[in-house]
């Protein structure tokens, strides 16, 4: 059971690729399938945000935020939520999107500008990125709040990083869902910096899974590149928020490789030093596969072909986004309201006068792009 | 009908709301056991009880946002802020998030709540109570700003508001809260968003306000008539989206307009109307359209807050400089 | 010496109106003259606002917020400050400010509706009340860093109740001094309710001290009716904030006997029973009256004549406050910006000529009410 | 003088002022060892030390509510907001506090304090980057607001900003960051608030607009003197206190108006210009003041911003109704 409070890290998979003692225990807990889970995500997720990156370095889409690092942090703690959680993320969380069910190609779509990107199928409960730092928290919690007056068991999840925590929002989220003991769970990628603030300028604890103790909410600290203990210490956690154990907040300790977003230059505020130990020595993905290796779950073939099956799934999705008719400028004015005033119709008047060109209303379906 | 004041329109267009919609809750400082500072909530936290009605923490962002998560989760939150200059904390949840989810989420989160506040002066109310800073969310696209005054109003824009599936920001002239009375339909009654009022016609000019300055464009009008010059009183109502057609037509009738609010004036909502006027009906004015509102000051402690606000000698001023131009 | 976080409450002078053993040292280490202002400030306290709320009865000032119940608290920790210190009170803290040199006419001409009242004398370091709750606690972090920037020994001060704790502008401010080190004092009247709401709504946290955790600074939990304990603990606090050890969270426990303001019914949300206990049993006056008359400072004739001398000093306060000059209309104009632009100097005009009177020059000096 | 650009202009300004200044200090969200997301910090800190320039952490209403403080103890901060739609956290500092300080405290404490923030759109920023609210902050009184859109205005209006006793809003045009280059005067150079800058002069029409909408507003005037419309175009640069004699004098010659904003058209800038000139010049204007602005929706994700700003087409239509009204 998760104790109360844990601000030692808990960690099951070294980064040697061997499980502690307790992780022997979850391990074998879990089925085939689950741990191959684990790794064939984390794999997608990296090579998915490879690719993202040479796409914007070829001019094919915007900036773009990188998360390679971060795999075991968003892989762990998604594969634990259910299909009727709430999933607020940031604009980091990609491998978190696409396994709750965002077509990758809607991802891209979004790192491409377009407002489609942000459209769920039906049944995924993911909503759009949040930009603006710990506003997704708030409503997290009023989300989770909802859960709980309907008497529903679906629970909200907040993704933010270290920066977030300095936000006057991540107090309010965190201080509401104590008092209320509400189904919602915090979780906190700390990778180390806030663009180029390190965690130390961020703030004066040196965790921040102690801030918890502020809110009467439980906390955990976990290795965030051990995906094991991620997603065990996820599943405890919404677990007991289901049964009416209210909230947690989790920090999952890792570390962003890359730089912040592509228009960022990480060389000019990281140690390199710094930077080999995490990518050499901590990698989550590699670690993961040492594991699955050394149990037999794993071969070379096993990992090209799965590379090969990602790579064509990204590709494919790729192609879709680049194929994926662009709306036509009327439809900024497609969802302000429902209905919309005079006003609005007239200024869409304005600007198909000026386009010359149909009124509209061919909006490609954005679902499928 | 029975007759009630602005206050018990809003309170009963809560309770209407409460009992019809079972999504509906309401939540704010002190809106539960103590029926909220104005006594807008009184007993509702007893009729529905505390998962209905809903103290919360005192954190306006917080209170904003929860409202904006639960609207995503299927409820159909009521917010109080408490008093208006209160708002701002909550200020990147309004504008970032409840005014753009519709949007961000190509309609699948329409953010319909309703977040209500008190607002303006005249109350001789502590130090930053007294702030009507409108203007600042109706430029904001995506949300509709709503301020009744009269009780019938008070009811019918809350009911609509809260049915509407866009984010309402729902003003309360606190000034009239109790001075204004009136009939108020019982059960569900809805005022549409969107339409003004023409509480008085007239053919000479036309006086624009809303909230608490109608009952003194009234008394102008009233002033006037025995003077012989009849002013056309349009109670905006609904700040945006404005009803234009109403608004229009009546500036076409006169060529002549006054416009009052008690925000300051630069930047305040007068200058879109005045705006939209000179667009639309250019060729019908007279005279200058003519703003009397507060003074670009910040808002004063309520020793001052008299010679801040318009009052009739302002307006009448207005009235004859427009009629004597 | 005060140990880092302390939340047990620190409490020296017993209800009863006995030391303890700590509480005999601290007390003996004060001269005689200290040992009676702490006194003298509480019923001076006590008396104005008592006054003031007669006075808004009769109509002759607006909406007040009385503080009686929290003299202790208040005049505890000003008396521990320094005249170079910047103070950041909200709306409750008459007592403070009187301490550190607002005329008691000020105070009055503030609930009067004249914003002459926050006027401070010259050398008066007390920012005006601020009323949106937790504002002033990033402002008063700005001063101490300033202060710290400069090396200049003063420190910033900020009041702020229960309620507070759970604003975002609470959050920021204790982490950015936290961060930084800073010279601040974030002192916290916890009167246990926010207007109707109880800190056990507001906070899954039973105390306010243990928040400090969350920012790495070091919190004590007082007894805020204790005078001796809250005067001691800030002088802890303070003498740690000029020596560089940065910022003290103070939790005083204390309790407003009355309404919220004077608009405010506590009856509608308080039990009867525990008003009575806080007001028969806990009141910081008494407490501090019996210890001084069981030492034999105290007589009932020097009672007496103080209390005469105080009403004295506050009549002529309201006497004061009632003669001053009311400034022109004008003066709405006076201090927006230092020099008027154009259109400033047209709305001033459009009064003027409404007012048909003087140009509002003759705009009495407000330092003299 | 050297040719610069213009946020070399804002870079040159933050220099000259910790330079000569020692109360100055910068402070926000990355602007010291990283030097700004856009470098506008460049080397300051490695020049400077980290007690002039200082990363904060990640807090708005922290970062500018700390610059108040550090006024009011005698500091000159200049407070960087990384992005204009990142102020809102930071909102009720500003409006409550920072804009009525001084009205506050009697003159007492002026918060003289620098709000830098970049603005708008054009560079294919990621979401929720490119908002243009100036007129939320026109609309408070006790701010100053304004806008450079040449490198020597960037530097000339931050030192003028910076020595002004009263809080400024200092607001970035990213769009032309580099793309605008011109000569910047060295050493200590004022552009002093609340003159605007006649870049063109002409009899026509007056256009009249700020920031990255400045080379657009150009660029037409250029086009339509080839048919021999002649237009004045005005950068108003200081969108509080404004400069109403310029303006004024324009439109008495010109008769008609064309005001170019990117911000939504509902309660943007342009309704104050309106009226502003409905008061002043009503007798001199020959068309309706026309508004050429962003849609009233929210400011789009990039792939639509061209959609959504206004563009020569827009406001060439703008010119051409003006001219044939
Ligand atoms: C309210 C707000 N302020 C500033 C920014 C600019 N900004 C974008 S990301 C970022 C750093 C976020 O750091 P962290 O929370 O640690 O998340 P990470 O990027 O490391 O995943 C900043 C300052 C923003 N997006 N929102
Ligand atoms: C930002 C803000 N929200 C709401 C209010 C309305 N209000 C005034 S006092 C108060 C309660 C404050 O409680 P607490 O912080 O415990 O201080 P106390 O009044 O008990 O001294 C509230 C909600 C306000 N002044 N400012
Ligand atoms: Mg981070
Ligand atoms: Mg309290």
């Amino acid at each position: 059971m998760l104790q109360q409070t844990r601000h030692d890290m808990v960690q099951y998979l070294r980064p040697n690729g061997w499980l502690t003692d307790e992780g022997k225990k979850v391990w074998g807990g879990l089925s085939r399938e689950q741990k191959l889970d684990l790794y064939r995500w984390m794999v997608k997720v990296r090579l998915f945000d490879r690719r993202a990156v040479i796409l914007q370095r070829q001019g094919r889409i915007g900036t773009y935020a990188p998360l390679e690092g971060q795999e075991a942090a968003q892989v762990g703690s998604a594969l634990a939520l259910g299909r009727e959680d709430w999933i607020f993320p940031s604009y980091r969380e990609h491998g978190v999107s696409m396994i709750a069910g965002m077509p990758l190609a809607h991802i891209l779509l979004y790192w491409m500008g377009r407002v489609e990107g942000n459209t769920a199928p039906e049944g995924v409960r993911v909503l759009p990125p949040y930009v603006p730092i710990a506003t997704q928290m708030p409503q997290a919690m009023g989300a989770a709040w909802a859960s709980k007056l309907k008497r529903e068991s679906s629970l909200a999840i907040a993704y933010f990083g270290d920066g977030a925590t300095s936000e006057g929002d991540f107090h309010e989220a965190c201080n509401f869902a104590g008092v209320f003991q509400l189904p919602v769970l915090f979780f906190c990628q700390n990778n180390q910096y806030a663009i180029s603030v390190p965690f130390s300028r961020q703030s004066a604890t040196s965790t921040v899974a102690e801030k918890g103790q502020a809110y009467g909410i439980p906390s955990v600290r976990v290795d965030g590149n051990d995906v094991l203990a991620v997603y065990h210490v996820t599943a405890e956690a919404a677990e007991r928020a289901r049964n009416g154990g209210g909230a947690t907040l989790i920090e999952a300790v890792t570390y962003r490789q890359g730089s912040h977003t592509t228009a960022d230059d990480a060389t000019r505020y990281r140690d390199p030093e710094e930077v080999r130990i995490w990518v050499e020595e901590r990698d989550p993905v590699d670690r993961c596969r040492r594991l699955l290796e050394r149990e037999g779950l794993l071969s070379e073939e096993y990992i090209a072909s799965w590379e090969e099956c990602c790579k064509k799934e990204i590709q494919e999705a790729v192609d879709a986004a680049e194929r994926a008719k662009a709306p036509p400028p009327t439809h900024l004015f497609n969802h302000v309201f429902e209905t919309l005033p005079p006003s609005l119709l007239r200024q869409r008047e304005e600007l198909v006068r000026k386009e010359g060109g149909p009124d509209g209303s061919e909006n490609p379906d954005p679902r499928h792009p | 009908m029975a007759v009630k004041t602005l206050i018990q329109g809003i309170h009963d267009g809560m309770r209407e709301a409460l009992r019809q919609d079972l999504r509906v809750v309401v939540l704010g400082e002190d809106v539960g056991k103590n029926g909220g500072v104005f006594r807008a909530t009184e007993g509702l936290w007893q009729e529905f009880g505390e998962e209905r009605v809903m103290d919360t923490p005192l954190a306006e962002a917080g209170i904003v946002g929860a409202a904006i998560g639960m609207a995503v989760n299927g409820l159909r939150p009521i917010a109080e802020i408490q008093f208006m200059g209160f708002i701002y904390p909550a200020f990147e949840q309004i504008v970032t998030h409840a005014a753009r989810l519709r949007t961000r989420t190509q309609g699948q989160h329409p953010a319909s709540l309703v977040i209500r506040a008190p607002y303006g002066g005249g109350i001789r109310a502590p130090e930053l109570h007294s702030d009507s800073t409108e203007s600042l969310f109706v430029h904001i696209p995506g949300l509709k700003v709503v301020v009744p005054s009269t009780p019938a109003d008070a009811k019918g824009l809350l009911l609509a508001a809260v049915k509407d599936p866009d984010p309402v920001i729902y003003l309360e002239p606190m000034q009239i809260y109790r001075s204004v009375k009136g009939e108020v339909p019982d059960g569900w009654h809805e005022v549409p968003l969107g339409k003004a009022r023409v509480l008085r016609e007239g053919e000479d000019v036309t006086l624009i306000t809303w909230g608490a300055m109608v009952p003194l464009a009234e008394k102008c009008a009233q002033a006037w008539a025995g003077r012989g010059i009849s002013c056309e009183v349009i109670d905006v109502r609904s700040l945006y989206p404005l009803d234009e057609e109403t608004i229009i037509a009546s500036v076409k009738k006169t060529g002549r307009v006054v416009i009052v609010h008690e925000a300051p004036k630069t930047a305040g909502l007068g200058a879109e109307l005045t705006a939209l006027i000179n667009e639309q009906a250019f060729l019908w004015l007279e005279a200058p359209i003519t703003r009397v509102t507060g003074f670009d000051v910040p808002v004063p402690m309520f020793a001052l807050e008299n010679a801040f606000r318009p009052d009739q000698e302002r307006v009448d001023r207005a009235i004859s400089y427009v009629t004597s131009f």
